[in-house]
C-alpha cells in the first residue's frame, strides 16, 4: 500500500547554514495523525517547512499521492491539498474575519463550494459567525486561534501540518487548541503535528515520532513514547557522569 | 470667506495628490518597494494624454484609461526587467530604492530627449472655467480632476475591499508567507499590484496634465512631495495616504494664500523630514516591530 | 596600466573631433533649447541660424563659410558656462553669440569677459550684468530691465482714456533675474549685486509711485516648479487690482497666469505681461488673449532698416523672408537674434576681420550718426554695453493678432483696446 | 555580581519576561534553560539593553544596567554572543575579532584598525578555536560552524568579566565541544563569570554550578544541576502537562 | 574636465565614508557642497577674503552642520534615511532660494580673479588637487583605523556593534560630519571657480546622484572604488556629450548605468574584480 505522503531521505537547512534536517524519512497514511516531538533545535519545524514548500529541501524527495512535489512553490503544494499552519498565527491581522475566511477559500475555484465550506466553518465556530466584520487582529487570542482552525475546515486539505500549536498560549487556550486538532483529525484529515508539549501532543495522536538533532531518534505508538527512558534523556540530559 | 475658498482649492488639489500617491502606497504596501520612479510614471501618463489631446483632440479626462493602460504596460515591462529579481525579498533593501532612482533617471532622460524639457499642459475648454457659488469659485479643472480622482480611488478601495483578488493583494501585503500558504501566487499578485500601481500613476498623469504644467524633469520635485504624503499617511496605507494628501495640500494652500506661495511647497518637505525623524512609521501606520 | 591606455585613447579620440576645417568662421552659441527657457531659446537659435544661412548664401564672411555651433544647455547655468568654455578652448570658435535670459547671461558674461570675447547679448537686460565694468558686452534690445517699468505704465497713462486709468496695481512675477530687475524699478528698490550687497542703482521711489498708482498686491513665485497659480490668481482677485502686471521668464508661465486669472474671473482693466508674443501663447489661450499687453522688442510692422551681408535687410524684408521660409509670421524671439547677428555681420564687414578686439572697438565707436542698423532699429552703446536711446515696444493682442501700440513717437501705432475686455 | 530584580518585558501585550528574579555569583557558571519561547534570549537582550525593560532593575555590581546604553554595558566588561550568529560578513576574521577595540572615538581615530597586540591576541584565539589560518579571510566565506566559533571568539577577545553566551554549542562538532567546555571551565577558574543559554543538556549538567529554568517568561526553578534534573516541574515544562 | 574629476573624486571619496563604509546612502549629500560654497562665497563677496583661505572654515561649517543634521537623521536607516536625505536637500534648496541675504534664487556673484585666462584656473587646479589627495588619504585612513572598523561594522549590524562596546551614535554622526568636511571645502573652491553660487547649481539632486553612482560603480566601501568610478563616469559623460551632444541622453545613460551596476555588479568594479581575484595589486588599498 502506498502511503498518502512519504518523505524520503530529506535533508534541509536555511540559506548557507548547516543542515538542520538530516536524511529524514517519514510516511503518513490517510487519516493518520502523527506527532513529532523532540528538544529544541531538533529540526521539527524545518521539516514541516520543507514539506510545505516554504523551504526547498537540499536533497531527498517528498511524494504526495504518488506525485513528486519536491521543490514546488508553496501555493502549488497547498492547492494540491497540503495545508500548513505555521508557528506564528497565520491569520491576516488587518483583514476582517470574513475576509480571512475568503482568503482561505481563495484556491477553491468552485465559489458555491467555497461558500458552503465557509458556512460550515461558522457552524463549527459560532463565535466567528458573530464577528464577521471584526478586524481579525483585534480579536482575543482564543478567537484568533479558532480562526486559524476554521481555515483548515474551509480548505479541507488531505493533510494538515501543524507547527507547535500550543506555543505561547495560555493553558486554557492550549486545551481549546487541542480540541480543535482532534476535531480536524476526526473529520478524516491526516495530520502531522509538531509539538513541544509532548504529553498533549501524543495524547492527540496515534503515533509518536521523536527527532533529535535533525535525525529520527525513534518512533512508536504514541502511548508508548512517553514511557521511553530515551525521551527523558533527550530533554534533560543523561545522568551526570561524575 | 477667503479661508473657505482656499480650503476648497486645497481639497480639490488634495484629491489629485491622493490619486498620484495611491499607486505609490499600493506598491510599497505589497512589495515594500519605495518607488522613486513613480512621479516620472505620472509624467509619462501625462505625456500620453498630451499627445492624444494634441493629435486627436481627445479630452484628457477621456484619455485616462489610455494613459493608465500605457503606463501599466510600461510598469509590467519595468517590473519584469528590473524589479522581479528583488521582488521576492520580504524586506525592502536600499538597493531597490536606488534601482527605482536609476529607473526614474532613465525614463526622465528618455522623455526629455524625445520630447524636450518644455513645460506642457493640455488645455481643454474647462481648464480655464470655474463655477461660482456666491463669491466662492470652484475651478472646473480642479473640480473634475478631483472628482475623477476620488472616483478612481473609490473604485480602487472597493476593488481592494471586496474582490477576491483585492483581498489577496491586501493579504499579501500583510503576511506574504501566510498568503502563499492559503494558495495565493504571490509573485503574480506582486506583478499585478505593480501594474495597478502604475496604472494609477498613468491615470493621475492624465488628470494632472490639465491641472499642472509638466515637463520630464519636474518629477524630482514631486518625489519629495509624494513621499511626504505617503509617509504622513503611514507607508502602505491607502486611507492614510488619502488623508495625508488632503491634510497637506490644504495646509500648503493656506500657507500659499496667507503667507507666500513661494513657501507652500516647503510644507511638504518639512512634513516629510519631521515625520521620518519623529515617527518613521507615519502617523497612521501601525508599528510593525 | 591597461586602463590608462584605454583612457588615453579615448581622450585623444575625443579631442580629435574638434580638429577639422580651419577654412570656416566658427560661432558658438549655447542656447536653452530644453528646460524652462526652451521656447524662447529655440527661437533665438532659429534667428541666428536664419541669419547665418543668409550670410552663407551671400558668400560667407571674408570668403569663409560661417558655421554656427548651436548647442543645448538645458537652461542650466553650469552647462552654459562649460559650453562657452568648450567653444573657446576645444572648438576654438572665432566668435560667440549670446544666450537667452539674464539668468544665463550673467554668469557666462564673466567667463567671456575673461577670455576677451565680444558678447553680443540678445536677451539679458538686468542692470547688474552691465555694471561690473566689462567692456565686451553689447545689448541688442532696449533699456535695461530696471527701466522697463516706466514704459509699462506710460503706455496706459498715455493711451488709455481717463476712465480707464488704473488706480491700483498688482505686481506678480517670477523670482527670476530679469523679472526681479523690472520689479525693482517698479517698486523703487535698491539694486544690489547679489551676495556682496554692493549698490548698483537706487530706483526709489519707483515707477508705480511716480505714476501715482497704488500697489495693492505684490508676490513672487519661485523660479522653478511653481504650480499654485490659482491661489495666486485668487489673491490678486482679492486685492481688487485694476491693473495686473505679470513678469515671467517664459511664455508657459504667461499662459499659466493668464489661465488662472481667467479661471477665477478676475477682470482687471489692464493686463500687462513680459512674455506672450509667441504663437504658443495664442495656442494656449485663444480668444482669451484679447487686450493683453505685452512688452516686446520687435514688431513686424515696425519700419526699421538694416543690412546683412552687405545687402539690404529691412524689417519688412526679414518678415517676408521668414514667411517665405516658414509660412508664418516670425516671433519677437527670432527677430532679436537676427538683429544681433546683423550687428555682428556689419562689424565683421567693417573691420574686415573676425578678431574680437577689433570688433569690440568698432562696436564701441558707434554713435547716433553711424549706428548699427538692424531690424530692431538703430544701435549704439554706452561704455557698459547698454544701447543709447532705444525704446522697447508695447504690443497688444487684438483679434488674435499682435498690434504694436507704444511708443507712438517713432512711427504709426495701432489703436489700443482699453480696457481689456472681460473674459 | 549580576542581579535581576523583577525584570518584566512585554511585546505587543504578550509577556516575554515576567518579573524575573535571580542573582549570579562571581566565578560561577550558570545556565539558563527552558523550552522554546520561554523568554531566555529576551532576558539576555534586556541585560545588554538591546531593548529596555518595562519595569524592574538589573544590577551589575552596583551599576544599573537597565539605565545604560548598550555600548557602555559592553565596556563595563560584559560580553555576549548571539544565538543566530551575528558575525560581520564583509569584514575579515581578524577584524571581527578586534572589533571590540574600536569602541570610542577619541584615541581610536588615530589607531590603525588592527594593532600588533590585537593581532597577536587574535591569532592566539584563532589558534585555540582551531582556525588559525583563517585570519585574512572574509567572514562571509566561512562555514556556519566556523562562524559560531568565531562568535565565541569575539566574546573572548574582549576579555570580559561577565560572559553571556547564547547557545554556544549549537552546531558545533563533538570534539570542539569538549574544547569549548574546557575553555569555559578554564575561564571560570580564572575568576570569570559565565551565564549561558544552552539546549545541550549534557553540557549544561556537566559544567554549570547553577541552573535557572525559565518557562513562559517566568523563572520556575533554580538550583544545582542534580536538583533540577529531579524537579518534576521542570520536566513538565518541557514535556507539557495534563492540565 | 580634470578639475571636474578632482572635484568628483573628492566628493565621492568623502561620500564613501558615510555611504560606503557606514552604509547610509544619502542622496542629499550635496547640501554640504552648497553650504561650503555659500559660506565661502558670502565671505568673499562681502569681505573680500578669498575662498582659498576660507575653504578650511567652509569645511568646518559643513562639518558642524553635518554633526547637527546627523544627530537627527542618522536615527533612521535604510529607505527612510534615503528619503529623509532627499527631504533635507529639498528643504535646503527652498531655504536658500528664499534667503535674501545670500541673494535668494540668484545666489551670490563672486569677483573673478585677476589672472589671465591661461592661468586663472591654476589655483583651483591645485586647490582641488590638494582636496582630492586629502580625501583619498582620509578615505584610506578611515578605512584602516579603528574608527573605520567600527563604522563598517555598524553598516552591517548595529546591534552586534553596540554589544561589542561601540558607541554607534557617536561613530555614525562623526562619520557623517567628517564626510561633510571635504565636500564643504570643495564647494567653496568650486563656487569660486564658477564665480557664482546659486541654489540651482549646488542644491540639485543630480550632483548627489553622481556621487552615489560613482561610488557604487567603482565599488563602495573601498578606497580606490570612488576614484575609479569617478574617472569612468566622467569619461562616460564626456563620451556621451561628444557623441550625442549635451542632451538628456546623459541623464538616461547615467540612470541606465546605475541600474545595470546595481543589478549585475552590486560590488562595483573594484569589488567585483576583487571577488574574482583579478584586482591588480596597485589598486587594492584596502
Amino acid at each position: 500500500m502506498t502511503s498518502l505522503l512519504s518523505i524520503r531521505n530529506v535533508t534541509a537547512g536555511y540559506g548557507y547554514g548547516p543542515d538542520i534536517v538530516h536524511d529524514f524519512s517519514l510516511s503518513l497514511n490517510e487519516s493518520e495523525v502523527k506527532c513529532i516531538i523532540g528538544p529544541n533545535g531538533a529540526g521539527k519545524s524545518t521539516l514541516l517547512k520543507a514539506v510545505a514548500g516554504i523551504l526547498k529541501p537540499r536533497s531527498g524527495e517528498i511524494i504526495f499521492e504518488g506525485e513528486n512535489i519536491t521543490g514546488k512553490e508553496a501555493y502549488q503544494i497547498m492547492r494540491l491539498g497540503i495545508c500548513f499552519l505555521p508557528q506564528e498565527r497565520a491569520i491576516f491581522p488587518n483583514l476582517t474575519v470574513a475576509e480571512n475566511l475568503r482568503m482561505c477559500a481563495y484556491s477553491i475555484k468552485d465559489k458555491e463550494l467555497a461558500e458552503s465550506r465557509i458556512e460550515a466553518a461558522f457552524e463549527m465556530f459560532p463565535v466567528l459567525g458573530e464577528r464577521l466584520k471584526q478586524i481579525a487582529g483585534t480579536m482575543s487570542g482564543g478567537q484568533q486561534q479558532q480562526l486559524v482552525y476554521a481555515r483548515a475546515f474551509t480548505i479541507k486539505p488531505k493533510i494538515i501540518l501543524i507547527d507547535e500549536p500550543s506555543l505561547g498560549l495560555a493553558p486554557a487556550l492550549v486545551e481549546q487548541t487541542f480540541n480543535h486538532i482532534k476535531q480536524i483529525a476526526s473529520s478524516g484529515i491526516a495530520v502531522i503535528l509538531v509539538e513541544q508539549n509532548a504529553i498533549k501532543g501524543l495524547q492527540t495522536s496515534g503515533y509518536g515520532v521523536v527527532m533529535d538533532l535533525g535525525r529520527l531518534a525513534f518512533e512508536k505508538p504514541a502511548n508508548e513514547v512517553l514511557q521511553d527512558q530515551r525521551l527523558r534523556e533527550l530533554y534533560l540530559g543523561k545522568a551526570i557522569k561524575k | 470667506m477667503e479661508f473657505l475658498q482656499v480650503i476648497i482649492l486645497g481639497l480639490c488639489l488634495g484629491f489629485v495628490y491622493a490619486l498620484m500617491v495611491s499607486g505609490l502606497t499600493l506598491i510599497f504596501g505589497v512589495m515594500r518597494i519605495v518607488n522613486l520612479a513613480h512621479p516620472i510614471l505620472i509624467i509619462s501618463g501625462a505625456f500620453v494624454s498630451y499627445w492624444l489631446f494634441i493629435k486627436l483632440g481627445l479630452d484628457p479626462i477621456l484619455s485616462v484609461p489610455a494613459a493608465a493602460l500605457a503606463v501599466a504596460l510600461l510598469g509590467v515591462l519595468l517590473y519584469k526587467l528590473i524589479f522581479e529579481k528583488n521582488a521576492a525579498q520580504q524586506t525592502y533593501s536600499e538597493m531597490t530604492v536606488l534601482l527605482t532612482f536609476g529607473t526614474a533617471m532613465v525614463i526622465d532622460g528618455l522623455l526629455a530627449f524625445l520630447f524636450h524639457n518644455t513645460q506642457r499642459t493640455t488645455s481643454p475648454g474647462y481648464a480655464t472655467d470655474a463655477i461660482f457659488i456666491g463669491d466662492i469659485f470652484i475651478p472646473l479643472a480642479q473640480l473634475y480632476s478631483g472628482i475623477i480622482s476620488l472616483v478612481i480611488i473609490i473604485v480602487l478601495a472597493v476593488f481592494l475591499k471586496y474582490s477576491e483578488f483585492g483581498i489577496a493583494i491586501r493579504a499579501t501585503s500583510q503576511n506574504r508567507t501566510s498568503a502563499e500558504l492559503v494558495g495565493v501566487n504571490v509573485k503574480f499578485v506582486c506583478l499585478i499590484s505593480f501594474a495597478i500601481g502604475c496604472a494609477l500613476a498613468g491615470s493621475a498623469g492624465a488628470l494632472v496634465s490639465f491641472v499642472f504644467s509638466f515637463f520630464p524633469s519636474r518629477h524630482w520635485e514631486w518625489i519629495a512631495i509624494l513621499m511626504s504624503l505617503v509617509v504622513l499617511g503611514g507607508m502602505g496605507s491607502l486611507t492614510g495616504a488619502v488623508v495625508g494628501a488632503l491634510v497637506l495640500s490644504v495646509i500648503s494652500s493656506l500657507v500659499g494664500a496667507f503667507y507666500s506661495p513661494a513657501w507652500s511647497t516647503m510644507v511638504f518637505f518639512l512634513a516629510l523630514f519631521l515625520i521620518l525623524i519623529i515617527r518613521p512609521m507615519g502617523l497612521f501606520g501601525v508599528r510593525t516591530d | 596600466m591597461k586602463i590608462k591606455k584605454i583612457l588615453l585613447t579615448a581622450l585623444s579620440l575625443f579631442f580629435s573631433f574638434s580638429l577639422y576645417a580651419a577654412s570656416t568662421v566658427k560661432i558658438g552659441a549655447s542656447m536653452p533649447l530644453t528646460g524652462m527657457f526652451a521656447v524662447p531659446g529655440s527661437k533665438h537659435l532659429e534667428g541666428y541660424q536664419m541669419c547665418v544661412d543668409i550670410i552663407n548664401q551671400n558668400g560667407g564672411w571674408l570668403g569663409k563659410k560661417v558655421v554656427l555651433l548651436g548647442i543645448d544647455n538645458r537652461s542650466d547655468t553650469e552647462t552654459a558656462i562649460s559650453q562657452y568654455e568648450r567653444f573657446i578652448n576645444v572648438d576654438k570658435v572665432d566668435l560667440v553669440f549670446g544666450t537667452f535670459s539674464s539668468k544665463l547671461t550673467f554668469p557666462t558674461s564673466t567667463i567671456l569677459a575673461k577670455y576677451k570675447y565680444v558678447l553680443p547679448i540678445p536677451s539679458g537686460g538686468a542692470l547688474r550684468i552691465y555694471r561690473r565694468g566689462f567692456k565686451n558686452l553689447f545689448y541688442f534690445q532696449s533699456n535695461p530691465a530696471e527701466y522697463y517699468g516706466k514704459q509699462l505704465l506710460a503706455v496706459v497713462q498715455d493711451r488709455a482714456s481717463a476712465a480707464d486709468q488704473p488706480k491700483t496695481v498688482a505686481l506678480v512675477h517670477a523670482d527670476d533675474f530679469f523679472a526681479n530687475s523690472i520689479a525693482n524699478g517698479l517698486l523703487g528698490k535698491k539694486v544690489k549685486l547679489p551676495g556682496s550687497g554692493k549698490l548698483v542703482e537706487d530706483m526709489a521711489p519707483g515707477y508705480i509711485a511716480q505714476a501715482g498708482m497704488k500697489l495693492v498686491y505684490h508676490e513672487q513665485w519661485p523660479e522653478e516648479g511653481f504650480s499654485d497659480w490659482l491661489t495666486l490668481a485668487n489673491s490678486i482677485k482679492n486685492s481688487g487690482a485694476e491693473m495686473v502686471i505679470g513678469m515671467m521668464a517664459s511664455p508657459e508661465e504667461a499662459v499659466q497666469l493668464t489661465r488662472a486669472l481667467k479661471t477665477v474671473r478676475h477682470n482687471p482693466k489692464h493686463l500687462m505681461l513680459t512674455q506672450g508674443t509667441q504663437s504658443e501663447f495664442l495656442e494656449g489661450l485663444g480668444d482669451a488673449t484679447e487686450g493683453i499687453m505685452i512688452y516686446s522688442a520687435w514688431h513686424d510692422e515696425a519700419p526699421f532698416d538694416g543690412t546683412l551681408a552687405g545687402q539690404r535687410m529691412n524689417n519688412s524684408d526679414f518678415v517676408a523672408k521668414y514667411k517665405a521660409l516658414n509660412g508664418k509670421l516670425p516671433d519677437e524671439d527670432v527677430a532679436i537674434t537676427f538683429a544681433l547677428c546683423q550687428g555682428i555681420d556689419q562689424a565683421v564687414i567693417a573691420t574686415g576681420s573676425v578678431d574680437n578686439a577689433r570688433i569690440m572697438s568698432w562696436l564701441h565707436t558707434r554713435s547716433s550718426r553711424s549706428p548699427v542698423k538692424t531690424i530692431l532699429g538703430d544701435y549704439y552703446w554706452d561704455a557698459t554695453g547698454l544701447p543709447i536711446n532705444k525704446q522697447a515696444l508695447i504690443v497688444q493682442w487684438q483679434g488674435k493678432e499682435l498690434k504694436f501700440i507704444y511708443p507712438t513717437n517713432e512711427f504709426q501705432a495701432s489703436s489700443m483696446v482699453s480696457p481689456k475686455p472681460a473674459w | 555580581m549580576l542581579k535581576i530584580n523583577n525584570a518584566t518585558k512585554s511585546f505587543a501585550g504578550i509577556l516575554a519576561v515576567n518579573s524575573c528574579n535571580f542573582e549570579i555569583e562571581q566565578g560561577t557558571i550558570s545556565a539558563l534553560i527552558g523550552p522554546n519561547g520561554a523568554g531566555k534570549t529576551t532576558l539576555f537582550n534586556c541585560i545588554s539593553r538591546i531593548y529596555p525593560i518595562d519595569s524592574g532593575e538589573i544590577f551589575y555590581w552596583d551599576h544599573r544596567l537597565d539605565l545604560m546604553p548598550t555600548y557602555k554595558i559592553a565596556r563595563l566588561g560584559i560580553g555576549r554572543s548571539f544565538q543566530i550568529t551575528r558575525t560581520l560578513d564583509h569584514l575579515s576574521v581578524t577584524e571581527n575579532l578586534v572589533l571590540h577595540t574600536a569602541g570610542g572615538i577619541g584615541n581610536h581615530l588615530l589607531l590603525p584598525a588592527i594593532t600588533r597586540e590585537n593581532k597577536l591576541k587574535a591569532d592566539e584565539i584563532m589558534e585555540f578555536l582551531g582556525i588559525a589560518s583563517l585570519g585574512e579571510m572574509d567572514m562571509g566565506s566561512l562555514s556556519f560552524g566556523q562562524k559560531k566559533l568565531l562568535d565565541l571568539g569575539t566574546v573572548l577577545m574582549a576579555d570580559p568579566d561577565l560572559i553571556l553566551l547564547d547557545e554556544p554549542a549549537a552546531g558545533v562538532n563533538l570534539r570542539l565541544l569538549e574544547d569549548i567546555i574546557d575553555k569555559l571551565v578554564t575561564l571560570k577558574n580564572q575568576g570569570k563569570t559565565i551565564l549561558l543559554i544552552e539546549h545541550n543538556m549534557d553540557l549544561v549538567m556537566e559544567i554549570s554550578d547553577e541552573v535557572i529554568v525559565m518557562s513562559a517568561g517566568e523563572i520556575i526553578a533554580q538550583g544545582k544541576p542534580t536538583e533540577i534534573q529531579k524537579n518534576a516541574e521542570v520536566l513538565e515544562a518541557y514535556l507539557g502537562s495534563e492540565a | 574636465m580634470v578639475l571636474f574629476s578632482f572635484l568628483y573624486i573628492t566628493m565621492s571619496s568623502s561620500w564613501n565614508i558615510i555611504g560606503g563604509y557606514g552604509g547610509f546612502i544619502s542622496i542629499g549629500h550635496n547640501v554640504f557642497f552648497g553650504i561650503g560654497a555659500y559660506f565661502s562665497g558670502f565671505i568673499y563677496a562681502r569681505y573680500g577674503i578669498s575662498p582659498f583661505y576660507t575653504a578650511v572654515f567652509a569645511g568646518m561649517i559643513a562639518t558642524f552642520f553635518g554633526f547637527g543634521v546627523g544627530l537627527i537623521t542618522l536615527r533612521v536607516k535604510g529607505p527612510s534615511f534615503i528619503i529623509s536625505s532627499i527631504a533635507l536637500l529639498m528643504i535646503f534648496r527652498t531655504l536658500f532660494d528664499r534667503w535674501e541675504l545670500v541673494g535668494g534664487a540668484h545666489g551670490i556673484t563672486l569677483p573673478h580673479n585677476n589672472l589671465s585666462v591661461e592661468w586663472s584656473k591654476i589655483p583651483h587646479y591645485y586647490a582641488l588637487l590638494v582636496l582630492m589627495v586629502l580625501s583619498i588619504l582620509l578615505s584610506w585612513y578611515v578605512r584602516h583605523s579603528k574608527f573605520g572598523l567600527a563604522l563598517r561594522s555598524i553598516s552591517h549590524d548595529e546591534i552586534k556593534s553596540e554589544v561589542t562596546g561601540i558607541n554607534i551614535k557617536i561613530i555614525k554622526v562623526t562619520a557623517y560630519a567628517i564626510s561633510a568636511y571635504l565636500i564643504g571645502a570643495a564647494g567653496a573652491i568650486w563656487g569660486d571657480y564658477l564665480t557664482y553660487v546659486r541654489p540651482n547649481i549646488f542644491f540639485i539632486i543630480l550632483i548627489a546622484a553622481n556621487m552615489v553612482l560613482m561610488c557604487i560603480l567603482g565599488g563602495k566601501g573601498t578606497v580606490t572604488g570612488p576614484i575609479i568610478g569617478t574617472i569612468v563616469i566622467i569619461f562616460f559623460n564626456e563620451f556621451i556629450l561628444a557623441n550625442f551632444g549635451a542632451s538628456e541622453l546623459n541623464i538616461f545613460f547615467t540612470g541606465l548605468l546605475m541600474i545595470l551596476t546595481l543589478l549585475y555588479f552590486p560590488d562595483g568594479i573594484i569589488g567585483s574584480l576583487k571577488k574574482r581575484k583579478l584586482l591588480p595589486g596597485f589598486l587594492d588599498w584596502d
